[in-house]
């Protein structure tokens, strides 16, 4: 993560809008201006994650790889910028060093991670056309591998593959195990209270939903995903992860090919490795297994004890593990998580159909904007301030030049608002409007009123 | 020449050339970007200003959209200016100016410890009329509505509504909206006279309307400003098919097609014939049978002549409430006495069958008015048409007189000045006066419309009338108003109905001398129905009844409809009707002599209306008992019941019993207090605020215990009636006090 | 590192980065689990919805009730308006007259549904106390009842539910047996092809497990449905379903209350018979149950038919449905579900990255919007066109009054949201002002233009 060269300065989130005093004790129907437009949270949150995706860094010596440019490269272990000129240190995992950039597509435009390990020679090329089974599993928790391809461009033998692009996305090693993890300083079960270990088992019944829906879909497609490990599984919003890295130990290890059965059990038992070590908060609770399975009978339901015998042990009658069998046993959790992602989705949807009415409320007063008081047609008998822009004028003074009794001006953004959404929807509500000396009332809907806008925008656009 | 230390020539700076992209439609305002901003953006608002949601539109005021006139699509008007330009509306919930405030419970006020009622009576009243618009209802022009606590209707605060002496007529029963029509017959003399003459007279008819306003009137008197209800009366009334078919009842019409100035002016016309009618069958000694009819009735001839042979035909039309007419196109607004000639001799075209001419022609129509002049003048408004309107709306445009003259086939009105100069010249003319008035008011748009009656209570005053005493009746609302209020409309809100002029020659002329008259021959008699298996013994003709004979009384109930409630959206509850009760039994006990304790009425009455709960356990009426096919009880109509306890009423007995309060509400009489004797206040521990029930009070007094099984009224009477007589011997010894605290 | 003064800066763009994963390149059959729960064009979509929230009826007589006003009378028949005057007919179920109202709340300024049902007189308050218990029923796919309470403001006796608001839903009944269905002309499945099975049959399953979830969270608190009905569930989104008007059948029999097991039982029979209704494509299927089912096993996978089996004779063991049995059963289509709508929380996330300026915008253009032009103000020196004002009155012609050389009227949006995003920081750039007699020219900064907006304003809020 790089601060930019040229413009040394940050984005100032909390400048943006003032962060508050945030009134408390509202009544039901009172607002501040932070309840009337989007939540800073989300907002500063995706942000930062399109400024991250954005970000470029200046005076790269990196080259075009592929059709893929402008590449900045990423230190997945350190969330955190490590100040302006720490170089990234180079990862080894794969048993090849490896790079991880973000690079933008030229055939897209969009931004993807390039991972890329170095000193790998293709002798096989059926290797890496594993890859091409990946690109079909699409699936909310497995990071879509996009390409693979092998280059010289950074000077060596080089394969590269390409992923979905997660802005600001941390893996489970980063925030359950890392050094600023939050679990960090969380002592075992037994000091938590009763809510904490309700919270924790939620969040781990959340991750077992949705790994076991990514396993169904990379085993269903005749494939293992071999990469259940908590530093390839990122976690990219709330309580939201995905598998990342899936088909390169499949391309690295094409040659001494495991039977798919095999691999696929053993994801099973990686994914029981990875959810005890998370549930004991502790990387290396496998180590001794029984203890953490008394840790766990002790401190959770006993259908998290079950769901671990399970994939542990598979099932009592002996024979494989079967997804079939492990999503019954997980049924409940899953149509609760199925729930609240539903619920999610209606959060997301309402507060976009609110962004997309700001959009439609900037262009309805950018036509106020053209329309009023244009100085040059004030000759003009059609664009005198009567008819229409008359109407237009008072309709503007009507929004914005409320008072009080007193006459001191009321700057009430609701009513603002709640006139330019009729006003767009163009309901049938009639309003009275004032003559400026206070004369005549206009009464009028804002149906015509809308028609009056438009019509004389559309006039005002065909002179242009 | 330039300065050494000019300034640097400011330019402006050179553009960057914009980003070469097309917001469209569906393109997001994002696609110009942001430059980078070290300081707080201007777009940021404080955050610490509070704004409010949820605000219902704000209402053009009625008279502005009255004014309005459409140009194009917008419509003009004047700006009255009650405001600033585009002044907020600070109140959040629009309250209706004038609303009043439900009085506290009385049982709240107890609670509190607040009996101060020396609160300005005019306050709640009069106090808002400055701010009032002109399309605004005026506090007491308000619908009223009862509230119930949950000690039910006696808790609620009337006399709150009702300082004055004239008794206001409870909401919530069935057809109600006749209140105002009900008080201004009361308030008519003549009408009034009849009424209650012709309720003494032994008439058994149990749909008779004239009897029932006779007990209505009598009540009214009696409760002298203590809240009644028409429930009696509005029960007769309801059962009525004839109103039925004529749309005149509440219930069953949906709310959009009931115009309720047209239903009162219907029932006034109906009620005219009918208690005409009533009177025939069975008319005052001394009287002929047609007396009533002529006092109301206003007998012309339509004469109606055809334009081709000029044949002249005759037909009588002869009406008990005249629809006034208002003149079309008039260039000026005439007097109310020319809409009024004008409404009578109605003059028209029409095409009709000439006989003569053989064929249909257009005829002309003229009515005569003989000079048979009614007593009592009865007129509908009628005042819906836009001109109609405009007439009413004239300040002082109803007269208070009216003078009549008919000569000579003609039919001549004069009010005012004029009147004054026919009255001395012309001996023929009749003087009306205005009596009273039902006037209904319209609020806004989200309240139903209700009826007023606004009466000039003056011409009921016994003796010389001294000036004019106008009231406003607004159901159990009562308050005293000027003649200048009552007699201008307002037609956003205030129009009139019915109009009730009576003869200058009767006003004042109260007649009480039906208490002297009372046929009192139902309470010697047994009726054939009536064969008792009470032990229950007739009074014979030396047990007549004189003023302060002691009897004892107990009625028996059952529910009529549910009790309903209404439950808000913040889970408040609220009574809105108590459930409604019937009478099913009512048994008098001889309170002295010989046979003391011995009943002489245990009458069941027989109940039409489906029970929709015998409260037996209370009642001791089971289901059939009111059902003539099933009951093995003597059962009797209500009205003969009830005409029973009103003779003894009005032959000055007094009424022992326990908790009469109740039972005399929903028998539908009113007893003064000197002629009732409750065990409930006898034995009433003031200390306590504790109220006895009677199985207690039987059971520490009387060593009895009664009430083990259903209740049964005779028992109750007559245990009442005990309690009664144990407290006089206690008193007696004077050792009641001791013996209540023990 | 330099200093800006009068340097221009490019407008960055990096607030605008498409966010999320992509998927440019899915084939058809993916796209049909993908796109499950998303409607083609959200943007028209939301445009829609918010037209309908804002509806109003003109010279409406209707009252308020309780904390409601703005009635709208709706017809749930008739999906679309039928001109401006048609008169909507109450509908008669729950054996009253019902009515259904769209309302405004004055609480919280939200719109609501009102359900009237005419002519209910209520004796006992516990009765209405049970939707005490619904209102905690929180599920997504139940719609939430708020409130109900009794009113006379009809002029007669009602009884209102207040529901959750779904502008421009429509019920299952509509859908798939209204005279518009889109299903109306399709045969028995013999005559579909394969893929237009495999589609309804993904659509049956979409319905089975939202019913399941909405059923699962009832059950669980003590409740049962009892409106599984086709004309008793909404359809809010594409796909997404919503079971409706629970409360009121237990309001309505409360005096003959029936045992919850067997209610509940009953859910699951009507779960069955909707099912079975929707997948024959006939809602009489049920008349002739055998054929239908025999149509189901010829038509659908085995799974459907065992579903159907399952709710309509119980457990083969005897003894009651459950809901643990019935999930165990669907875990898999339950799971597929799940990857759906994730999928859809990213891409509305996606589209939401997109729309995070527009309330900037907003408040930046009311703002504008209260100080101009303000005519109470005309005679106050410190408010007249002069100083200050007069700055801003100029900036707002130089943002939106530009003219071509003809002096024909320029309507450049860009050109105004680059002015507003400049003025909005604060830059250094100089822009020239001319004055409205053109005499004079005014060369001043975003920098102080924008000092002297916010001084104006600050004067205008401290009168206010």
């Amino acid at each position: 993560y790089y601060a930019q060269q040229s413009y040394s300065q940050p984005l100032q989130y909390h400048l943006y809008a003032p962060l508050g005093p945030h009134k408390q004790n509202l009544l039901s129907y009172q607002r501040t201006v932070h309840d009337l437009f989007l939540k800073d949270s989300i907002r500063e949150d995706l942000q930062k994650k399109a400024e991250a995706t954005l970000q470029i860094l200046p005076n790269s010596t990196l080259p075009n790889v592929d059709s893929y440019h402008s590449l900045v490269p990423l230190d997945l272990h350190v969330a955190k910028p490590q100040g302006k000129n720490a170089q990234p240190q180079p990862q080894s995992t794969f048993g090849h060093t490896s790079w991880v950039y973000k690079a933008t597509s030229n055939k897209d435009g969009l931004a993807y991670i390039l991972r890329r390990l170095e000193g790998f020679r293709l002798s096989n090329e059926k290797a890496i056309r594993v890859v091409e089974h990946w690109k079909r599993v699409l699936n909310a928790n497995v990071v879509t591998v996009h390409d693979a391809f092998t280059t010289r461009v950074f000077g060596d033998n080089s394969i590269v593959f390409v992923f979905d692009y997660f802005p600001l996305s941390q893996t489970l090693q980063d925030i359950h195990f890392g050094p600023n993890s939050r679990y960090q300083n969380r002592h075992h079960g037994a000091h938590q209270n009763q809510t904490q270990n309700a919270n924790t088992e939620h969040m781990l019944w959340s991750y077992i939903v949705q790994i076991a829906s990514a396993l169904k879909t990379i085993h269903a497609a005749g494939l293992a995903a071999r990469t259940i490990q908590p530093n390839k599984i990122l976690l990219t919003n709330k309580n939201r992860i995905r598998i990342n890295c899936c088909s390169i130990f499949d391309v690295l290890h094409f040659e001494n090919g495991r039977p798919l059965l095999e691999l696929q059990q053993d994801d099973y038992i990686a994914f029981g490795k990875l959810i005890l070590s998370i549930a004991c908060n502790n990387p290396h609770a496998m180590h001794n297994a029984q203890k953490s399975m008394d840790f766990i009978g002790r401190t959770f339901t006993p259908e998290l004890k079950n769901f671990l015998l399970y994939v542990f042990n598979g099932p009592a009658s002996g024979g494989p593990r079967t997804m079939d069998e492990l999503l019954s046993m997980i049924s409940f959790q899953l149509i609760q998580n199925f729930d609240s992602s539903l619920h999610q989705n209606d959060v997301l949807e309402s507060q976009f159909s609110k962004e997309l009415e700001n959009g439609r409320l900037v262009r309805l007063l950018c036509k106020f904007g053209f329309i009023n008081e244009r100085p040059e047609f004030a000759h003009d008998h059609k664009w005198s301030e009567t008819g229409d822009r008359y109407l237009i004028m008072l309709l503007r003074d009507y929004i914005f030049h409320q008072v009080d009794e007193a006459g001191n001006p009321v700057l009430d953004l609701v009513h603002v608002l709640s006139c330019l959404n009729k006003l767009d929807a163009g309901t049938d509500e009639r309003i009275m409007l004032v003559s400026r000396d206070e004369q005549n009332c206009l009464i009028v809907s804002f149906r015509e009123l809308k028609r009056a806008i438009e019509a004389s925008y559309s006039e005002l656009s065909k002179r242009g | 020449r330039f300065t050494e230390l000019s300034n640097p020539v400011e330019w402006a700076s050179v553009p960057t050339p914009l980003p070469n992209v097309d917001i469209g439609p569906d393109s997001a305002l994002s696609m110009v970007g942001m430059p980078y901003y070290r300081e707080q953006l201007l777009s940021a608002w404080p955050s610490h200003m509070v704004f409010e949601v949820g605000k219902p539109p704000p209402k053009i005021d009625s008279d502005i959209l009255a004014k309005m006139k459409m140009h194009d699509f917008v419509g003009y008007a004047p700006n009255p200016r009650r405001t600033r330009r585009y002044q907020v509306e600070t109140a959040k919930v629009q309250e209706k100016p004038g609303q009043v405030q439900a009085p506290k419970f009385r049982s709240e006020k107890a609670r509190e410890g607040d009996f101060d009622d020396k609160i300005d009576e005019n306050t709640p009243w009069s106090a808002v009329t400055g701010d009032l618009r002109p399309f605004d209802v005026p506090a007491m022009y308000h619908k009223v509505e009862i509230k119930y606590s949950r000690f039910g209707v006696d808790d609620f605060d009337f006399e709150f509504y009702n300082k004055t002496k004239y008794s206001g007529l409870e909401t919530h029963i069935t057809n109600s909206y006749s209140n105002p029509l009900l008080q201004l017959l009361k308030f008519t003399p003549m009408i009034r006279n009849y009424a209650l003459h012709h309720t003494t007279r032994n008439c058994l008819t149990e749909t008779c309307l004239l009897c029932e306003l006779g007990f209505l009137f009598d009540m009214l008197d009696k409760a002298n400003g203590q809240n009644c209800q028409a429930t009696n009366f509005l029960k007769t009334f309801s059962s009525i098919s004839q109103a039925s078919a004529m749309g005149l009842f509440e219930e069953g019409m949906p709310r959009s097609n009931q115009s309720l100035s047209g239903m009162i002016q219907s029932l006034n016309r109906f009620l005219m014939e009918k208690i005409s009618t009533d009177f025939k069958s069975c008319p005052v000694e001394g009287r002929d049978e047609l007396d009533l009819e002529n006092a109301l009735i206003t007998s012309s001839m339509t004469c109606i002549k055809c334009s081709n042979c000029g044949t002249e035909t005759m037909r009588p039309s002869n009406s008990f409430v005249r629809e006034l007419a208002y003149p079309k196109k008039a260039k000026t607004l005439g007097t109310f006495s020319t809409v009024l000639k004008h409404s009578i001799e109605r003059d028209g075209q029409t095409r009709g069958w000439c006989d003569k001419c053989r064929r249909y022609l257009s005829l002309t129509t003229k009515k005569v008015v003989h000079d048979v002049q009614p007593k009592v003048l009865m007129f509908n408004a009628a005042a819906i048409s836009p001109e109609s309107k405009m007439y009413w709306a004239e300040r002082n445009w109803l007269p208070r007189e009216i003078g009549i003259v008919v000569q000579d086939r003609k039919f001549l009105c004069y009010q005012g000045a004029e009147l004054n100069k026919v009255k001395e010249r012309n001996p023929n003319v009749v003087v009306y006066e205005l009596v009273g008035l039902v006037a209904e008011i319209t609020g806004d748009q989200d309240t139903a419309p209700h009826l007023v009656g606004l009466i000039d209570v003056a011409f009921t005053t016994p003796g010389e009338r001294k000036g004019s005493n106008w009231h406003l009746f607004n159901d159990f609302l009562v308050r005293p108003v000027s003649q200048e209020e009552a007699m201008n409309f307002a037609p956003a809100w205030k129009l009139p109905s019915v109009l009730c002029f009576q003869q200058k020659s009767e006003s004042n002329m109260v007649d009480n001398s039906w208490k002297n008259n009372l046929d009192t021959s139902l309470l010697f008699k047994n009726l054939p129905l009536a064969l008792s298996t009470n032990n229950c013994q007739p009074l014979s003709m030396d047990e007549s009844p004189t003023p302060g004979t002691v009897f004892a009384i107990d009625a028996e109930f059952v529910a009529l409809q549910k009790e309903e409630i209404e439950v808000k959206a913040d889970g408040t509850r609220e009574t809105i009707r108590p459930s409604r009760l019937s009478l099913a039994r009512v048994s008098v006990l001889r309170g002295n002599g010989e046979s003391e304790g011995v009943p002489f009425i245990d009458d069941y009455i027989h109940t039409k209306e489906p029970v929709v709960d015998y409260l037996t356990l209370f009642s001791g009426i089971e289901p059939g008992d009111l059902d003539p096919m099933q009951s093995k009880h003597p059962l009797v109509s209500l009205k003969v019941a009830y005409k029973k306890l009103w003779i003894l009423l009005n032959l000055g007995c007094v009424f022992v019993g326990h908790g009469l309060l109740k039972d005399f509400r929903i028998i539908n009489i009113h007893v003064p207090k000197e002629q009732v004797i409750d065990t409930v206040d006898i034995y009433y521990k003031k200390a306590r605020q504790r109220k006895l029930s009677l199985r207690f009070l039987a059971y520490y007094f009387l060593r009895q215990n009664i009430q083990t099984g259903n209740h049964d009224s005779i028992e109750d009477a007559n245990t009442a009636l005990r309690l009664y007589k144990k407290y006089l011997e206690f008193e007696d010894a004077g050792i009641f006090e001791q013996m209540l605290n023990n």
